[in-house]
């Protein structure tokens, strides 16, 4: 423990723990358990506009998210894995996105779903003064999803693609 | 057709009311009409009574050309449509009488044209912004709104 | 923060403030509600909005007038056909344009269609809301087989930009026209199912009748429009009192009922699809053969110098464009009256004395759409 | 007996209610099992741009870099420089980027076209790691045609110009016979 150098004082917490790392390491079970989560990813109830009815028919019945293990949303943050950025946040939603985000347990992720959460969308002109241009402004985000909005398909192609990652680790790179 | 005749004879005993002659069928209204501020809610009141709603409110921004703000109202009634939009020139930076005690939409109309323009409404009873983000200072609407700074910020990294 | 603190040191104390939403499972999207409790029942409420806006007025101001197309139908998304359309109409009446004949058929048969899966989705979100999870996944198999065929024109699923000024992108297809006949004969069984699963429950009756009523008097004050009014008896409808498009042509009803209270607004909605099929059949009777886009389009879309008004029918309600040219390519304002906005400003009146239970009923069943609200 | 009526109009409603999921039991299922099976999709779906390659310029597209969707795009989300080559009446683009992550699927780009080389692709459920990945370089597949259409084209604007030019003479030798006759 002595070697670690100490983290800068003004380190994110991202950052803290990708110097600090996990205090025991068990691969094995590690491995077992990103499966596990990987297969049962429960996304948080929270829709900010057009995209939400898209995710809104990617639960139902002719896509059924439910068979990837993600069809049960759950509305309080705490009960959550995965936070779907369904639409464009704007600069009064912001802040309460990041506490949505904060009150999620760890290990969470994120998907923006949208060309709004990407990078604004095409909301974004010269002098946009009402949204925020891109989720990962505020929230680390994993998967992104184009489209305006993107099918239902779409989104459960990201919901895999973030399957993928889970499963992977901390070997996989991006 | 009582009920119209009745209108526009309230309406004539507004003194700072001017009506606009056979207005355009492409403006969408039956009548077009020019107020002062001091007698939009006497106006507000006539139409009231005879059981029109305001329909729309909403504020331009003019002073570009006049140095003064438009602030728009409109009024129509359930059935067969009759339309009519009232106009109020003020002064930039002056307020308006409120219409929040005769019509309930007028409290949010009000609050939504003064956090776009900035018009202020006088006996408005909680005029806060209602759209823009908490702690905003800026009244997005207006003409010079978001041109200087926008091409500051493309120039600097956009 | 200072309300808080008198009322702790009031003799009242069992009195308290919830916040509900932005994000809730029953505020459809991002509203916030602050309700002021004694219990269970609710003192006063105060609806923030403002967490999707989106200025769409200001881009408005941005762009020139083609360049506006793909807002509005992202204005309301759920009955954004009729927003996308209703722009071009408001267009066109201003600068004169004749559009052809079946451009105008099926622009209504499109409207229409979109008008049922906008009630669809709100009749299943709204059962969500009140526990029941079935309807709502009959509902989106029904509002699929719209969304397919719209989808099959427009090449949207959602947030359509199908009108153009003088016309339509793309012309309809046979499979089109076969699909929509076939869909409005089946949808007439499932409506008589819906009927039978939704309207005769007893946990639907006991949380929507008497719930909500909204007094006749307010909708002249907050000037309600939509089926919210017409579940208070006033057959007021755009489509009828001032006609845009060709909607004087078809044979319709006005769907009212008198209690105004949710289970009539759920009433007067499942009667809104039923008149919207009809009309979707006599328009594919009548529907001509034709060019789909005007002959002479101007290359410059610049309305006179002047201010417009155009009001279409939304799924809400009386949707209507406030256009304000100063003679250029760039409109000066376009000011977007939506209904959703004056629905929602009432329920600072209807909510409190109810109970915290019934808001949810009460929201549902006044269909809010967010971003139309905050634009 | 209040409570028994109650009792029984619940269970009539549940019993009517239940009949109905029941009468469905016999239905095909409607779910799609997406990756392995996909639905059909509308031939007109809306996606990213694409140049399409057309006859005029084979193996190629038909872009002239008029910059005419660039102007028009409501979200500025395509960037096109052009270049003229050596002896071509017509410009090419020597870069087509696409940010689709901004682009609305509004079709405005299409409407303008005027050699109607843009058309959408057919992939529907992009999903990406980075933002970077919905960057699109459009001229990607076509980079290596680039120089023989080039070619092609100069040789269908020589031809052109040939031919316009037997045109102009024989016209001025038709007129010179006139004139000629005239006299």
């Amino acid at each position: 423990m002595k070697e670690t150098p100490p983290p800068p004082a003004n380190a994110t917490t991202e950052e803290l723990l990708t110097q600090l790392g996990p205090l025991v390491h068990l691969d094995v079970l590690e491995n077992l358990l990103n499966q596990a989560r990987a297969r049962s990813l429960w996304p948080l109830t929270f829709g900010l506009a057009c995209c939400a009815i898209e995710m809104m028919a990617a639960g139902a019945s002719r896509f059924d998210m439910d068979r990837f293990g993600s069809g049960v949303f759950r509305p309080s943050a705490r009960q959550a894995d995965v936070m779907i950025l369904a639409g464009t946040i704007s600069r009064k939603m912001g802040p309460v996105v990041k506490a949505l985000w904060d009150q999620m347990p760890s290990p969470k992720w994120a998907i923006a779903m949208g060309g709004c959460t990407i990078d604004g969308g095409p909301f974004k002109y010269p002098g946009q003064y009402a949204i925020v241009e891109g989720a990962d402004k505020i929230i680390p985000v994993d998967v992104y999803i184009p489209g305006c909005p993107p099918r239902p398909e779409a989104l459960i192609n990201g919901l895999l693609m973030l399957e993928q990652k889970i499963k992977a680790g901390k070997k996989f790179h991006v | 057709m009582s009920e119209a005749s009745g209108l526009a004879a309230a309406l004539a005993g507004i003194a700072s009311l001017k009506t606009a002659e056979a207005p355009d069928a492409k403006s969408g209204c039956q009548g077009l009409h020019t107020v002062g501020r001091e007698a939009i809610v006497e106006v507000g009141r006539v139409f009231r009574e005879a059981g029109y709603m305001l329909e729309m409110l909403t504020a331009l921004d003019m002073r570009a050309a006049e140095q003064a703000m438009h602030v728009v109202y409109q009024f129509n009634r359930f059935g067969a449509p009759d339309r009519h939009r009232v106009r109020v020139v003020v002064p930039a930076g002056e307020a308006v009488p409120s219409l929040a005690d005769l019509f309930g939409s007028a409290n949010w109309y009000e609050r939504e044209a003064f956090d776009m323009l900035g018009v202020r409404f006088d006996g408005h009873p909680y005029l806060v912004r209602i759209l823009t983000e908490e702690g905003a200072d800026y009244h997005p609407l207006l003409k010079d709104f978001g041109v200087a700074p926008a091409a500051a910020e493309e120039a600097a990294g956009g | 923060m200072a309300e808080l603190i008198q009322i702790a040191s009031d003799e009242d104390r069992d009195t308290f403030y919830l916040n509900m939403g932005p994000q809730h499972p029953s505020t459809h999207g991002v509203l916030r509600l602050r309700l002021h409790l004694k219990g269970e029942r609710i003192l006063s409420a105060e609806p923030i909005i403002g967490y999707s806006h989106r200025a769409h007025e200001k881009m408005a101001e941005n762009r020139n007038y083609i360049q506006f197309l793909p807002n509005p139908s992202r204005v309301d998304y759920l009955s954004g056909m009729i927003y996308s359309i209703g722009y071009c109409q408001a267009i066109e009446k201003a600068i004169g344009l004749e559009v052809p004949e079946r451009a105008e058929y099926i622009r209504v048969i499109c409207n229409e269609l979109n008008r049922i899966s906008s009630h669809l989705l709100w009749f299943g979100t709204f059962l969500l809301d009140l526990g029941g999870v079935t309807p709502f996944l009959y509902c989106f198999d029904d509002r699929e087989k719209i969304l397919d065929l719209l989808d099959l024109v427009s090449g949207s699923r959602l947030t359509y930009c199908y009108g153009r000024f003088g016309g339509l992108v793309n012309d309809v297809t046979d499979d089109f026209l076969e699909g929509t006949a076939r869909f409005c004969t089946a949808f007439r069984e499932r409506l008589r199912e819906y009927d039978r699963l939704v309207t005769q429950n007893v946990i639907f009756r006991n949380r929507t009748i008497g719930v909500g009523v909204m007094r006749p008097e307010l909708a002249q004050q907050f000037g309600i429009t939509g089926p919210c009014l017409r579940a208070m008896g006033m057959a007021r409808d755009v489509r009828r009192d001032e006609p845009y498009g060709i909607y004087d042509r078809f044979e319709f009803d006005i769907p009212t009922r008198t209690a105004s209270d949710c289970f009539d607004r759920y009433l007067v909605r499942i009667a809104e699809m039923e008149q919207s099929m009809r009309i979707v059949e006599q328009a594919l009777a009548k529907l001509p053969d034709g060019p789909i886009m005007a002959k002479k389009i101007p290359r410059k879309i610049a309305p006179a110098k002047g201010e417009y008004y155009f009001a279409v029918e939304s799924a809400r309600g009386h949707f209507g464009m406030f256009i304000v040219s100063d003679g250029s390519e760039i409109p000066y304002r376009i000011h977007l009256r939506t209904p959703s906005f004056a629905n929602l400003s009432t329920m600072r009146t209807v909510l409190p004395g109810t109970l915290l239970a019934d808001t949810v009923s009460i929201l549902g069943s006044i269909d809010i759409v967010l971003p139309e609200i905050d634009r | 007996m209040g409570r028994i009526k109650e009792i029984a109009k619940g269970a009539r409603s549940l019993i009517g209610s239940m009949g109905v999921t029941l009468k469905h039991l016999k239905d095909e299922p409607v779910t799609v099992e997406y990756p392995a099976e996909r639905a059909p999709i509308s031939p007109l779906q809306r996606n990213a741009i694409r140049l399409i390659e057309k006859e005029e310029t084979p193996g190629s597209h038909n872009c002239i870099a008029c910059l005419q969707c660039e102007k028009i795009c409501p979200s500025n989300c395509i960037s096109i420089t052009g270049y003229r080559p050596e002896g071509l009446a017509m410009k090419r683009p020597e870069t087509f980027d696409l940010n689709f992550a901004l682009c609305s699927e509004c079709g405005l780009c299409l409407d303008v076209c005027p050699t109607a080389t843009l058309g959408y692709t057919k992939v529907y459920d992009k999903a990406g790691y980075t933002r970077a990945d919905f960057f699109h370089d459009l001229l990607e597949e076509y980079r290596e045609t680039e120089e023989q259409v080039v070619e092609h084209l100069r040789e269908a604007d020589r031809r052109k110009k040939a031919e316009r030019e037997a045109k102009r003479k024989a016209e001025a030798e038709a007129k010179a016979k006139e004139a000629g006759d005239a006299q």
